[in-house]
């Protein structure tokens, strides 16, 4: 119910996030069990992978695979979305398929993907775009069903090019639901990109979770886990926010004051 | 009934200075300024929408209902005229009479985007005085109405306020004539920033064209 | 009493598992075995690991790295089966030598102990194979379908899945695993497949261990004995025609360990220290099953 | 481009996938390899699962599991992102936990789950909901963003209680993004589910398709995978879209005809 | 210049009956009509947007050019004003110049959201006036303005108007001193469906009363 003031304060962004390794820490120091290690036990497991540069070389492989990924279906899906959105007949045409797509397990389309094209990078990319391009068209679709047709019918009377409709009729308004497809998107690439890795690739954060899961080195695995979400963590304040804070501007218009 | 102590608002810049008056039962007042001047943000202020006044300065406040016609409708688009006016607390019978007052028997059942503008503003003054408000804030009421429906609605009001003798009303119009026929106190808000050049009653006799000179030289003396 | 033991559906230790339940094995000794199927091997450790079962099958070096980790486990040979290296029946490789520059698909990722003996084996010939071949690691399954379409030269994987291809003609052992095994001066035939039992269970449980042991001896002697059994396991070996049938059939009995003795057991410590164990943390001998005499 | 026309017909939905069905028979028919099973085996494939029981029952394990996981991840991921949409004092407090949840991978959550509760339902269940509910969140939060600042003040003039301005002002203008969460969602929590199967379940369709995937009977693994998807397109129809049409009615009022 | 032929306009119900008649270059029409009667559905008529009429009945529309000042002013609220009328082709001059016009000079990097609404629209009108519009579409252009404000726009609109012999304009109103002021012909809307009732010149001289009374008299006739 509260309006949304202007921009929080820096601190409050290192508030719960600590404190939940506080609570972490604590829970781990009480149960002793190799099953829930310690933070500071996860930071020696992520010291020593990043001295013997396997975690530079693994988490440099998933990222590469992530950001073609993640590129190639923000792209694919938003073009889709936008004409399924835009058109019933053709949502109508394609919905079906599109639902068959969405809901198809990544084992599958990895297993079909690794069988027809080799246990190669290809493969592995393509497994991940396929899994990720219905999730961003269904997301956008809906925002190109709400597009304003007030503004469209004003976009046609003053002759707006493609372009211009796209960048600056359409854009703005699907601009929450690309960031939703971004922060969902990457969180699910990412997830994607573990399985491939774990079916068929020889490096990657995929492979070494793995590897740990065997023994169940669980300092390992968050050690890992860890480092990536550090990346996207990165990613979100130092792209994506400031990103967003452009971007919705103009919806915070300064509310009058005393 | 309402104590008015506005010590300013600004959106970055100053828009409103000092406005210190009272609001009693039974005023009229109908308030007046150039466009932009910021007549909006006053009536914002006194609904208590931009949470900047104390609400301990206005007892009574929260207990007074205020009908606030917005300078646009402001309806639901999702929720048809009935729902509309049902989710404010009207019964049934009294959505079709007051919908058939403000000229829409009929459209009960239409989305607001199935209305044209002036309709849409008309149902959404038929939302504002069903909820019988304590106050009434009107910005604009006849804008975008042809001359005959908009002395039909002057009257609807004018019948009301004669109705309810305690209801209190600030009109927001941009016509003298409006402003001789339903008020019997007028603001005029000018200035940089912008304060109550003019807090004063009008005479029902005095004219129009009175009026309209008054303001004239008020537009020039700021 | 109850033995719980988690095992893959199909899974070779299912088969034998079965058995015990439709012979009446379990009854016989006094306690009821009570199986959960899982649908892979992580889902068994991780069965045996949340405690949700009493015992599971499990691998040498995993219970080996569990145990420098912290948690101990009673080890009970049930196979000594360690995989295969396969290759196409019309392939040049025929030695460890013969690997060098070739594309090797390995199941189960580094840590396999099939492709750790493999290296060690090629070390001593002055082969790194990690460097001079192209490995590729993967699930077994995928790497079947790279070897028959020609995307990979030879692949170690798990034996069951080796006799399948073999089964379908077409497909070689490049060279015998035992061979490896005495390259690196070990005794062939050691049971590097057991089933696993919290070492506080265990030692708590003893004579229902016992008994659970000794059931599973019955069955691999019976099993050995009357191959008519073996038809009314076919289903839970997934109905393989005549030929994988047969492979499979052999590849099983041809794992039945030995009893433990404190030869074998030594044997399988210097097999741990072989694999990259520490020497000075190896699994302690009471952790082996050894059956009374 | 085109505008929004009315609704389109019935039997416009039942081209494009009866096309590729058909192409798939044609390459399967072609190619004859048992990686890519012609429909004709897949529905052999189902339709022997189906007569010895095994697809009701894993369908049924498995749809238990989604429903549940679902009811609760929407219902906490909405009630989360509203919070955090609304205050950015909340949102900058929580928005580095929420990206840590977002990417830890599935396979953590689910391991830590069974570890701590043992292989029983609750974890199952457990794991998806803390899976699914930072993605709910995160797109549900878009929406709170977006909020129309105007509707808000006219519900505080004219004293909306909470229900009535979740129901009749936030409700409507976050359908869209609920939509887009109800879809990406049941995807996902499928997917997960599958996961969760894999590794601790001795039931379900996760279960069966592993074990088919042991053997590659791609087979059986697309006829699982299709009833299951089958089912999520009877929900599409029967659910989604007339919720959806009804819902959305307001957006599309006539436009004018000769 | 432009031809009308409206066979008609319905929303489920019938709104528009038949509209024949024709536009010529420097037609400068004030389209009159009770609110709600069928003036917007008109304007987006002849602009094109309801895609019903036959453009082939319209030689030469494509090509023309349309300046429609909506009924709401469709800014793009993301864009602030400069970029909202550089996005229509308005050079930087322009915008500078267009703006001070209507009377919003120092505005230009302000968003939508932060005018007042009769800002806005002066905002909009500027816009409509930036692509030199071969014909000008205004939907209540003075609507929401005070007197002083209204009467510099319709001096603006005048002096375009005569700058620029060759465009036409048609601009809705209900107040006949405007239609007096600005238009030479007035289009009289009402009906069931509707029609242009009356569709004549007006003689700047005939004096506001005379045409107020004849309104009146039109509107007791439908
Ligand atoms: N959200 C906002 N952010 C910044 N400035 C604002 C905002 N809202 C209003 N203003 C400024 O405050 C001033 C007064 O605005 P207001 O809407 O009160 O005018 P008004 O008198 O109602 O005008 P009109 O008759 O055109 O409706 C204007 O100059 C406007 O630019
Ligand atoms: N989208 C729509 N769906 C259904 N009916 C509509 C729609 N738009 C307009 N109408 C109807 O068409 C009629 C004419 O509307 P229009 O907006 O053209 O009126 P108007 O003359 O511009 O009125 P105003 O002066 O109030 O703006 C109205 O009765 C309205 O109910
Ligand atoms: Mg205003
Ligand atoms: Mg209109």
């Amino acid at each position: 119910m509260t309006a949304r003031a202007g921009q929080p304060a820096a601190w409050s962004y290192w508030v719960v996030l600590p404190a939940c390794i506080l609570l972490w820490a604590v829970i781990a120091a009480t149960l002793q069990t190799p099953l829930l290690p310690s933070p500071g036990e996860v930071i020696v497991a992520l010291r020593s992978e990043a001295t013997n540069g396997q975690l530079w070389f693994h988490l440099a492989a998933t990222l590469a695979r992530v950001t073609v990924a993640f590129v190639l279906a923000m792209a694919i899906g938003t073009a889709i979305g936008l004409a399924m959105g835009r058109s019933t007949r053709t949502n109508a045409l394609f919905d079906p398929l599109l639902v068959v797509l969405l809901n198809l397990p990544a084992l599958v389309t990895i297993i079909l993907m690794y069988v027809w094209f080799g246990l190669v990078e290809v493969a592995a990319v393509l497994a991940v775009v396929v899994n990720k391009v219905p999730n961003v068209a269904v997301t956008v679709r809906e925002g190109a069903r709400s597009l304003d047709p007030k503004l469209e019918s004003m976009a046609t009377v003053y002759r707006f090019t493609r372009w211009q409709r796209f960048r600056e009729v359409w854009l703005p308004q699907l601009f929450p639901y690309l960031m939703a497809a971004t922060r969902g998107g990457l969180a699910l690439i990412w997830k994607i990109v573990l399985v491939v890795e774990l079916l068929g690739r020889s490096s990657g954060v995929g492979f070494k979770l793995h590897l740990a899961f065997q023994v169940f080195d669980v300092a390992t695995i968050l050690a890992y886990s860890l480092a990536f979400i550090a990346i996207v963590q990165l990613i979100e304040l130092a792209l994506l926010q400031p990103l967003e804070r452009r971007a919705t501007r103009w919806r915070q218009p300064e509310t009058a004051h005393a | 009934m309402l104590e008015l102590r506005i010590e300013g608002r600004s959106f970055g810049l100053p828009v409103l200075g000092e406005i210190f008056t009272t609001i009693c039962q039974g005023d009229r007042i109908c308030l007046l300024g150039p466009s932009g001047i910021g007549k909006t943000t006053l009536l914002n202020a006194i609904a208590g929408l931009d949470g900047a006044m104390p609400d301990a300065a206005v007892p009574g406040r929260n207990k007074m209902r205020v009908g606030y016609l917005f300078q646009e409708h402001r309806l639901l688009p999702w929720r048809t005229l009935r729902q509309n006016l049902a989710i404010v607390g009207a019964g049934d019978a009294d959505i079709e009479r007051l919908l058939a007052s403000v000229g829409l028997a009929g459209y009960a059942d239409h989305l607001p985007d199935q209305l044209s503008l002036g309709m849409a503003r008309r149902a959404a003054l038929a939302r504002c005085l069903a909820i019988q408000p304590d106050l009434l804030l009107l910005d604009e009421p006849f804008a975008s109405l042809d001359p005959v429906r908009a002395t039909e609605l002057k009257q609807l009001i004018l019948d009301l306020l004669g109705r309810y003798p305690t209801m209190a009303m600030i009109c927001v119009t941009h016509d003298a004539r409006d402003a001789t026929e339903l008020a019997n106190r007028l603001w005029y808000l000018d200035g940089q920033p912008a304060c109550l050049q003019w807090d004063g009653t009008i005479a029902a006799q005095s004219g129009v064209e009175s009026l309209v000179q008054r303001l004239r030289t008020l537009d020039q003396v700021v | 009493p109850v033995v719980s033991v988690s095992v893959l559906q199909y899974g070779t230790a299912h088969w034998e598992l079965d058995h015990i339940q439709h012979r009446g094995l379990d009854r016989e000794q006094g306690y009821r075995l009570e199986l959960r199927l899982v649908a892979n091997l992580p889902a068994s450790r991780l069965a045996v690991t949340s405690g949700a079962v009493h015992g599971a099958v499990a691998d040498l070096l995993w219970v080996q790295s569990r145990f420098r980790d912290g948690t101990p486990y009673t080890y009970l040979p049930f196979s000594t089966q360690i995989g295969d290296i396969l290759v196409a029946e019309n392939s040049t490789i025929r030695t460890v030598a013969d690997l060098a520059g070739k594309r090797i698909g390995v199941a189960g990722g580094p840590d396999s102990k099939g492709w750790i003996l493999l290296q060690q084996v090629a070390s001593q010939q002055g082969l790194d194979l990690a460097a001079s071949a192209e490995v590729q690691y993967a699930a077994p399954p995928l790497l079947s379908q790279a070897l028959k379409r020609g995307q990979l030269d030879v692949i170690v994987t798990y034996w069951h899945f080796a006799a399948r291809l073999r089964g379908e003609g077409g497909w070689r052992s490049a060279f015998g695993m035992a061979d490896l095994l005495t390259a690196l001066g070990l005794k062939a035939k050691l049971p590097v497949l057991g089933y696993v039992f919290p070492a506080g269970w265990a030692s708590g449980h003893r004579p229902l261990l016992d008994r659970f042991a000794a059931s599973v001896r019955r069955v691999k002697a019976e099993l050995a004995e009357d191959p008519a059994h073996w038809q009314r396991l076919r289903p839970l070996m997934r109905s393989p025609d005549d030929g994988a049938f047969t492979a499979l059939r052999a590849g099983f009995l041809d794992g039945t360990p030995e009893p433990l003795t404190g030869q074998r057991i030594a044997d399988l410590h210097r097999l741990l220290v072989l694999t990259g164990a520490d020497p000075d943390k190896l699994m302690a001998d009471a952790l082996f099953f050894r059956e009374e005499p």
